[in-house]
């Protein structure tokens, strides 16, 4: 179980550095920290759990998507 | 060019990865002593069934008003860019607005649904985030994560129009934010200078009680938290901002 | 057992990589967010090891997971939300001065400002 | 209370100044809340340096004071310990964030925000001067930083975001490693003091120590970051010089030292570590024999200065790792740590000074090509400045820097270099102080007359020059001047706070020795020749070509990776 999380972790990490659409990376970005806090909750650590939930897919998607939204979508490096 | 960065890239990480590895890597056991040691003894010393909230209050407290000081700082370097940013837009310097006022994302997304959604749930939300910060010495949470939810449901109470509450005003929150904030120092500076104080002793004989000081420190770094998280999200969307 | 910590290696080397070699400065912000996120999987991954029961303390419970690890990783998630957050505003800051977010542009316009 | 507990007022006071600075903000109406920032930096600032000078004779007498925060068991709970070095530390913080908060009263940021960020600023190097446990002083170490981030931010220059941006992303992806290798040093001990990994250490085996000694090389390269020695310091140009000058003057005469002496406690966690501490001398007067060159060929003002900064870090980090290669114990090492400790105390104060001066000159003229501007006075003077205080401030400040007699710059570069006389580093040290004075001339060329000067000036100027700029720059140079006239006393304090023992160990005779007068000399008159050369047709072509050396961002990493593996080679092999 926990190496299915990590590996789908990983995934996600590698998406979200090389798509294209900022957006895209942002949402990848979030499950990367939910797919966290349920290894956390898996790993009997449920304060961190709780703290990478409210803070990791909470907050700071909230700030990313407040950039995106100020700057622009898509990357232009390819 | 493009093979030099290349090979910068690939030297870097290379290295890297070769002193990283065997610390991953290692496979000695995990140390126990101070597991041990805090299963026989954080109950008693500190008052809180929740071990991690007897480190993270009670042991390693100093480490706790730290961080509240990083957000502290992050949440001010963010307001003061903030602040420049809009004071640019009034100047007309803004080099490339995407899109005219009218026809910002903004108003077309904003629907019915978000205002139904938004006042019904920001009070149950807000419940709820008061539930985990009382709570974080017995159960999972804690001030911090009781504040992040605060802030996300005086977010909510702040979307829809129908809600009126003073509690989405700036003014407020900063007021808010900076008597909890000096609580915060002194509840902190009275647990560090008289370590055996006042609340230790009604934890010798009464099991509520016994956890007190910890009960009041989550009430304390929540209601900043969630209050300085508040401002600095609903300034990003564009409310008021004399802060 | 080893091969989760050769996955988050990998997760750290991904987001290393990305900090350095993006020129895009949002993506540089992710690859660090990932570096920070890796080092806190790391940190719970080793410390459940050493037991199988959440840390709170009451008359059933025996061999409890080293609480000392989530403490201090609770610390570090909220550092790692600061950062991303101020450089976020920062990075808003720029491509509004400047119109751009790589960061080569970004360094030749601000030059030639000056 | 426990009177003990006494050395924590310098982390607490501070932020509770802070606070109180906050709800004034909040409730009060302008003019009180000005009362309250006065009130907030007596509180926060003065209050503490009182303190800590109260608690000196408690420290002669035994050493250090240490407290457990919370009295819990050592094993968990996080140990403070406050001994002489955390003491000159403190006081040397506070009583330079003064001058700066005054100058910034009128020139830099005047926000309550401002106020409030160097109290904390001030609170966090306490608590990194005094901690004991890793995890706290990677907490410090980033609360430090993000104040650094946002001041330098502060300023409306785009350039200044950049600068900030760049710093931020290096120095906390550094610290994603230090917390990798307290990961490590926890897995392999089991705590996170250093007394308790100390002892800890002994007991593993071989491959395990080899594995701990890694981890506290990453440790050791982040805080060598925020040094900035000479592959690391790439970040430190355009932070120090795009910054408010306030924050420059800050960040220069204390933010980059402040690491460095922590790295005393770091170091005394495995003996292992003396390994290191010869290449480090070495890397030491090559990043001040480097930075020197480097500055002489800058044309931007305040970019010459931020390299002089790397210049002088050198030299600290020079004698710094010299004294722990002898050992603090010892004496030679004992004279060598109070020779690093006194030049970056007088670094401080000239530093700071010559960034206040330069950037009220700078401003004035509203340009900072030292090629171009002239007649700064001038330009001062219609902005309503009498009495040419900025220019003499400055040349008190440049007088120091270049080592001449009766200023501290004198006193602390020659002991500095007595002291390392018998190693290569004394010849590299002495040609770097030759390129301070050539590239000091080349600064002060800035006061020189214009033609426009030599026009009466038709009208009186209405402004009233801002007193605040002149009180903190009177302060500093009287500080200057001094601590060089007071050297002897200084040092003899120094000296009683750091060596138990008797013994007359600095030799106060080398200062006006005749070898020493005739050094300065002729440094002085080859510090002439080599700016003669500079300003040659082919001295300026070379020098534009060093200045036109650029680094990226990329470039940063890989000198941060070249360092790891440098120094674990010498670390392992």
């Amino acid at each position: 179980m926990n190496i299915l999380l990590l590996s789908l972790i990983l995934c996600l990490s590698i998406f979200s550095l090389f798509a294209k659409d900022l957006l895209n990376s942002i949402i990848a970005l979030s499950a990367i920290s939910i797919l966290s806090s349920l290894l956390f909750a898996l790993l009997r650590a449920p304060d961190v759990a709780i703290t990478e939930a409210a803070v990791g897919a909470g907050v700071s998607t909230i700030i990313y998507v407040w950039a995106i939204r100020h700057t622009k979508r898509k990357d232009l490096e390819k | 060019m493009n093979k030099r960065r290349i090979f910068k890239i690939f030297l870097t990480t290379f290295i890297i990865s070769f002193t990283i590895l065997p610390i991953i890597l290692s496979n000695s056991s995990w140390p126990t002593l101070a597991r041990d040691y805090l299963f026989m003894h954080a109950f008693d010393e500190t008052g809180a069934s929740n071990t991690v909230s007897s480190i993270y209050l009670g042991y390693r407290l100093i480490d706790t008003l730290g961080e509240t000081l990083v957000l502290f700082v992050a949440i001010t370097g963010t307001m003061s860019i903030l602040l420049n940013l809009h004071k640019q837009v009034l100047q007309g310097v803004e080099t490339q607005s995407s899109l005219p006022p009218e026809k910002r994302a903004k108003n077309a997304l904003r629907t019915n649904l978000v205002e139904v959604v938004a006042s019904k749930l920001g009070p149950i939300i807000l419940l709820f985030g008061l539930y985990v910060m009382l709570y974080g010495h017995k159960s999972p949470g804690g001030g911090f994560q009781g504040g992040v939810i605060l802030a996300s449901a005086i977010v909510f109470l702040a979307l829809s129009t129908v809600v009126k509450t003073k509690l989405t005003n700036s003014n407020v929150l900063s007021r808010i934010e900076s008597i909890s904030f000096l609580s915060l120092i002194l509840v902190t500076t009275y647990v560090v200078f008289f370590p055996n104080g006042f609340f230790r002793n009604i934890a010798t004989n009464n099991s509520f009680a016994s956890a007190t000081m910890i009960i009041i420190l989550n009430i304390m770094i929540g209601l900043k938290v969630g209050t300085s998280l508040a401002v600095m999200i609903i300034a990003m969307m564009g409310g008021q901002h004399d802060y | 057992m080893i091969i989760e910590r050769i996955l988050i290696f990998l997760i750290f080397i991904t987001g290393f990589i990305g900090l350095i070699s993006m020129k895009n400065i949002i993506k540089k912000i992710i690859g660090l967010n990932l570096l920070s996120s890796s080092i806190v999987l790391l940190f719970i991954l080793e410390a459940s090891r050493i037991g199988d029961e959440a840390p709170f303390l009451d008359d059933k419970v025996q061999n409890i997971v080293d609480p000392i690890p989530q403490a201090l990783m609770l610390t570090a998630i909220v550092i790692g939300v600061c950062v991303t957050a101020l450089s976020l505003a920062m990075a808003v800051r720029l491509y509004k001065t400047t119109g751009s977010l790589d960061i080569t542009i970004i360094k030749e316009r601000l030059e030639n400002d000056c | 209370m426990i009177v003990n507990n006494l050395f924590l007022t310098p982390v607490f006071l501070p932020i509770l100044a802070a606070s109180i600075i906050l709800i004034a903000k909040s409730f009060l109406p302008v003019k009180a809340r000005r009362f309250c920032e006065y009130l907030g930096i007596i509180i926060g600032l003065l209050l503490p340096i009182v303190i800590v000078l109260l608690l000196y004779p408690e420290v002669i007498n035994n050493g250090s004071l240490s407290i457990i925060i919370g009295s819990y068991t050592p094993k968990i709970g996080i140990l403070y310990n406050f001994d002489s070095l955390s003491l000159v530390m403190i006081v040397l913080t506070n009583l330079l964030t003064l001058p700066a908060w005054i100058y910034s009263r009128s020139a830099g940021p005047s926000h309550s925000y401002f106020t409030a960020l160097l109290l904390l600023q001030s609170a966090t190097i306490a608590g990194i001067s005094m901690t004991c446990d890793i995890f706290n002083l990677f907490v410090c170490l980033e609360v430090m930083g993000l104040v650094a981030y946002v001041l330098i931010a502060s300023k409306q220059e785009k350039s200044a975001v950049f600068a900030a941006f760049n710093y931020m992303m290096y120095s906390s992806s550094s610290m994603v490693f230090f917390l990798l290798g307290s990961f490590g040093l926890y897995r392999l001990t089991g705590s996170l003091t250093y007394q308790e990994i100390t002892k800890t250490l002994v007991t593993l085996s071989a491959k395990e120590q080899n594995l701990a000694l890694i981890c506290l090389l990453l440790m050791i390269v982040p805080i060598l970051l925020r040094v900035a020695i000479m592959p690391l310091s790439g970040w430190l140009i355009n932070a120090h010089s795009k910054a408010p000058h306030a924050v420059s003057a800050l960040l220069s005469g204390i933010l980059i030292k402040i690491p460095l002496f922590i790295l005393i406690r770091v170091f005394s966690i495995s003996p292992m570590m003396q390994n290191l501490t010869l290449v480090l001398s070495y890397i030491g007067s090559a990043t001040a024999l480097i930075g020197v060159l480097l500055a002489l060929s800058q044309s931007d003002a305040k970019k010459l200065l931020a390299y002089h900064s790397i210049s002088q870090i050198g030299y600290i980090v020079t004698a710094w790792s010299l004294a722990l290669h002898y050992g603090i114990d010892t004496t030679l090492g004992a004279v060598l740590l109070i020779a690093a400790l006194f030049h970056a105390f007088s670094h401080a104060i000239f530093k700071g000074l010559l960034f206040l001066s330069i950037g009220t000159a700078t401003d004035a003229a509203g340009n900072r090509d030292v090629y171009k501007i002239r007649g700064v006075n001038y330009m001062l003077r219609q902005k309503g400045e009498k009495f040419p205080l900025t220019m003499i401030c400055f040349f008190f400040g440049a007088l120091s820097i270049m080592a001449i007699p009766p200023f501290n710059g004198f006193f602390s570069k020659t002991l500095l270099t007595y002291y390392i006389k018998p190693s290569i580093n004394y010849t590299i040290l002495n040609i770097a102080s030759i390129g301070t004075i050539a590239s000091f001339i080349k600064l002060s060329r800035i006061f020189l007359p214009s033609k426009e000067m030599k026009k009466p000036i038709k009208e009186l100027p209405t402004a009233k020059f801002p007193i605040s700029i002149h009180l903190s720059l009177i302060i500093l140079a009287s500080l200057a001047l001094l601590t060089g006239i007071f050297a002897k006393e200084i040092l003899k304090l120094l000296e009683n706070i750091f060596i138990s023992t008797n013994l007359k160990s600095i030799k106060y005779s080398i200062f006006f020795s005749k070898s020493n007068i005739l050094k300065t000399l002729y440094t002085g008159l080859v510090g002439i020749f080599l700016f003669i050369i500079a300003t040659s047709k082919y001295g300026s072509k070379i020098l534009h070509k060093l200045r036109s050396l650029k680094a990226d961002f990329t470039d940063q990493y890989v000198a941060f990776a070249i360092t790891i593996a440098l120094l674990s080679w010498f670390l392992l092999v």
